[in-house]
């Protein structure tokens, strides 16, 4: 009861907020929301029982996320979005309708939330529920998956976010030319 | 010595955090409790200012005066903002003169004005500090400096 | 009774949501987004304590934690415009720093 | 008895914060606003948490509860300071009321 | 009524990620653009997270009292795919930055006429 | 935020929120947690320090060369436990081998290896920061 209620709501909170975001131009207040929006969605996977990642959504998206938007925003110093002028809302506005009526009508054959016989419970979960403590001693199963059924997964993952990592060193490590950007910056009010 | 005392503190915090006793996770207890040391020590946070253990004599019975005050003033601030077809609340801007000695005790003075609801620290500078005030009546009580005496206030004798 | 509180706390959410959208100025938003954070710290220390796993009061510290770095970085540049440049420099400028 | 005690304080939290809630909309400017938001705010939190605390009972999780309600104890008025700090030298003026007694030290 | 009960949570889950969607591709401006694509990003994870949800189960973790878990399968490729996403995030927020230094603008259009003046 | 109240706030934060971040890292096994969201954590406590005390005292606290030595040194710690093990003589990651037996084994190579992702994962996430914050600066 108590869960569906929270869920319901934060549903509607998480709605109503990304709505807001698509409407605002404030490049500012959209990344405050975006914040917003993480925490919440923290919140949902706490009702849903997914502690872990309740966990991390919340120090990684309101946290890091937010501050990195944020760095960016201060380095672009634009903190108003142009909307362009030619803009037709209609086209884009049509597609997504259409795709979302397509999603809509896959959701048909998903069987219904919570139900304990659906294929996703079925296949290896069962397994890694009963056998966990048996296999590895550890007693939080998303551990145990993570580390050990799925550690060559997770290596996968940590070498990404290394990746990403030394990719954004690349890009921003070094000093700026700033001579090469005015006479970039000149060339634009000409254009 | 403040560096060990302080050590002490964070390992039992640990502990209790925990709640598991076996040696591994005592070991990387330890382990964590150094490292976080070495780190507040480079970041050169440790000192009385931050853990003002000196004081711990007089924190219970401000933490009682505090919290008496926080109800009370609660409850005004609940009528103002229940008050149907208001004349208006009044808000205030003072400044008041600072008597503490020291940082820790300016910045909890400031802090516990910013906990009684219908006050809120603006500006703190070194002798004065600015107050925004909901309603006149919070604005006198906090002129008459009955909050100011209670501040665990005290030059650690190093 | 774990209900009551709960709709209590979902309606504050719902009110501070309101003002975040509504601002109508920047610190606005940011106080409602604050008030916002800390509410949500209840209702995850109230659902933790409801369904009886306690483990999850640990995410309520962590939200309590985030919070508050957000808002401070929020604030650092709403005041500074950037990261990097030293935090007494308006101190100075204003002539109002505590040695 | 405790089950009562707890029972009171989480209602009279939950209500508080629903009025304080109230206030931000009810209130004229922002610095009004933030009385409401940053300060109801805590007390709602203490009695909340104080409130689970008596459910807990004493235990670790108590000791979870206290630490949350330290690091709010600790946040929430350095916050709402900071907030008052910079929308004052973001030159956001308050609205004030008709006897002000500024200057008087 | 129980079918409702039973998938408005996919549903709203479809309408946040045709809102990032959306975002995604009507908007010009870049850094609105990665907001959307997270936004989308986010409804992916939560859509995840529902399905690994199982009626009166709990967290994962292992406690006396209780035997109901929910899956940690999708928990644990979520739990991955957020700190990669966040790491993909801050890749395209560096480029974002490249692209303001070097055309001097973030606005998509803006940029395509310069590429078509020069 | 030159401001006296912040000061003396993160000063006493700072450390618990440090601990905190390694309870996590450590105790990822028991509770909700582990290498990801430790990782996180621990950055966002030197990302407070930098926002309060400003960027270049939080740089000298890691030296950027550590700090790019400490990203890859998590990855290599990850890939070294398979090493380790396929020197035993078994498969690439199989804990099982490091202990005496099956469970002590998966005990020490999962901490072993949530250790090497919270190290990778809390620096990759200081390199993003003090990119992002220092390009720009005059």
């Amino acid at each position: 009861m108590i869960d569906i209620l929270i869920n319901v709501t934060l549903l509607a909170f998480l709605a109503t907020t990304a709505v807001a975001m698509a409407r605002m131009t404030n490049l500012f207040a959209i990344i405050m929301l975006f914040g917003i929006f993480s925490l919440l969605s923290a919140g949902l996977f706490v009702v849903m029982d997914a502690a872990d990642v309740a966990f991390t959504e919340a120090a990684v998206g309101a946290g890091i996320s937010t501050v990195l938007m944020l760095a960016t925003l201060a380095l672009t110093k634009d903190h108003q979005e142009k909307r362009p002028l030619g803009h037709r809302p209609w086209l884009p506005l049509g597609v997504v309708t259409i795709t979302g009526a397509a999603l809509v009508y896959g959701t048909m054959d998903i069987s219904s939330f919570g139900d304990p016989l659906a294929p996703p419970q079925t296949h290896v979960a069962p397994y890694y529920i009963e056998q966990s403590m048996a296999d590895t001693g550890v007693p939080n199963m998303v551990t145990a998956v993570l580390a050990s059924y799925r550690g060559f997964d997770t290596l996968g993952e940590v070498a990404v976010v290394f990746t990403a990592g030394v990719a954004v060193l690349i890009l921003l490590g070094g000093r700026r030319k700033k001579q090469r950007l005015e006479i970039e910056e000149g060339g634009n009010r000409d254009a | 010595m403040k560096v060990i005392s302080f050590g002490v503190l964070l390992f039992a915090l640990w502990a209790l955090l925990s709640g598991y006793f076996s040696p591994l996770l005592l070991s990387l207890g330890a382990i964590s409790v150094a490292l976080t040391l070495y780190l507040a020590n480079r970041m050169n946070v440790i000192d009385h200012e931050s853990y003002p253990l000196h004081l711990y004599s007089k924190f219970p019975l401000f933490f009682a005066y505090i919290m008496r005050e926080i109800v009370i003033a609660n409850i005004d601030v609940v009528k103002e903002i229940l008050k149907i077809g208001s004349k208006g609340i009044s808000p205030q801007v003072i400044k008041l003169p600072l008597p503490q000695q020291t940082d820790l005790g300016r910045a909890i003075y400031a802090n516990s004005i910013t906990l009684t609801p219908g006050t809120v620290t603006v500006e703190l500078d070194k002798n004065f500090v600015t107050v925004h005030a909901l309603t006149k009546e919070g604005a006198d009580e906090l002129l008459s400096g009955e909050m100011s005496v209670m501040i665990p206030d005290q030059l650690a004798d190093k | 009774m774990y209900i009551a509180v709960t709709i209590a706390i979902l309606v504050t959410m719902g009110l501070a949501l309101a003002r975040a959208l509504m601002g109508p100025t920047v610190y606005d938003r940011i106080a409602a987004v604050n008030m916002f954070g800390t509410k949500t710290v209840l209702l995850i220390a109230v659902f933790a304590l409801f369904s009886g796993r306690t483990d999850l009061l640990d995410i309520a510290l962590v939200y309590a934690l985030i919070n508050f770095i957000g808002v401070i970085a929020v604030l650092r540049l709403v005041e500074h415009g950037d990261f990097h440049s030293n935090p007494e420099s308006r101190a100075k400028q204003d002539k109002q720093g505590s040695e | 008895m405790i089950d009562v005690l707890s029972w009171v304080l989480l209602g009279v939290g939950g209500l508080l914060g629903v009025i304080g809630g109230i206030g931000i909309h009810r209130f004229p400017d922002f610095y009004t606003r933030l009385h409401a938001a940053g300060t109801t705010d805590t007390l709602c939190a203490i009695l909340i948490l104080l409130g689970l605390g008596f459910q807990a009972g004493l235990s670790l999780d108590a000791f979870k509860l206290f630490l949350i309600f330290v690091f709010l104890f600790f946040t929430s008025p350095t916050a709402s300071h900071a907030l008052a700090n910079a929308a004052m030298h973001g030159g956001l003026k308050p609205q004030l009321g008709r006897e002000n007694g500024s200057g008087k030290a | 009524m129980e079918f409702v009960l039973g998938h408005y949570n996919y549903w709203v889950v479809i309408f946040l990620m045709m809102v990032g969607f959306y975002i995604v591709i009507s908007r010009g401006n870049l850094i609105k653009k990665i907001v959307g694509l997270n936004i989308f990003q986010v409804s992916v994870f939560i859509l995840y997270i529902s399905m690994s949800t199982v009626e009166n189960g709990t967290t994962p973790i292992l406690k006396e009292g209780f035997e109901v878990y929910s899956n940690p399968l999708p928990h644990v490729l979520i739990l991955t795919a957020i700190v990669v996403g966040v790491a993909t995030t801050a890749l395209a927020l560096a480029l974002v930055v490249r692209i303001k230094e070097a055309y001097g603008t973030i606005e998509e259009d803006e940029i395509h006429q310069q590429d078509h003046s020069l | 935020m030159h401001n006296l109240i912040l000061r003396v706030v993160s000063k006493v934060l700072i450390p618990l929120i440090i601990l905190f971040g390694l309870y996590v890292q450590f105790h990822g096994e028991f509770g909700p947690g582990g290498g990801f969201q430790a990782g996180v954590i621990f950055s966002a406590a030197i990302i407070l320090y930098a926002l309060v005390f400003g960027l270049e005292p939080a740089e000298k606290i890691i030296p950027k060369s550590i700090l790019h030595l400490l990203a890859s040194f998590g990855l290599v710690l990850y890939a070294g436990v398979g090493f380790v093990t396929i020197m035993l003589g078994g498969n690439y990651l199989e804990y099982g081998l490091l202990g005496s037996d099956q469970v002590s084994g998966q005990l020490i190579g999962i901490l072993l290896i949530e250790l090497g992702v919270g190290i990778t994962v809390a620096s990759v996430m200081l390199i993003f920061f003090f990119s992002f914050a220092g390009r720009g600066r005059p």
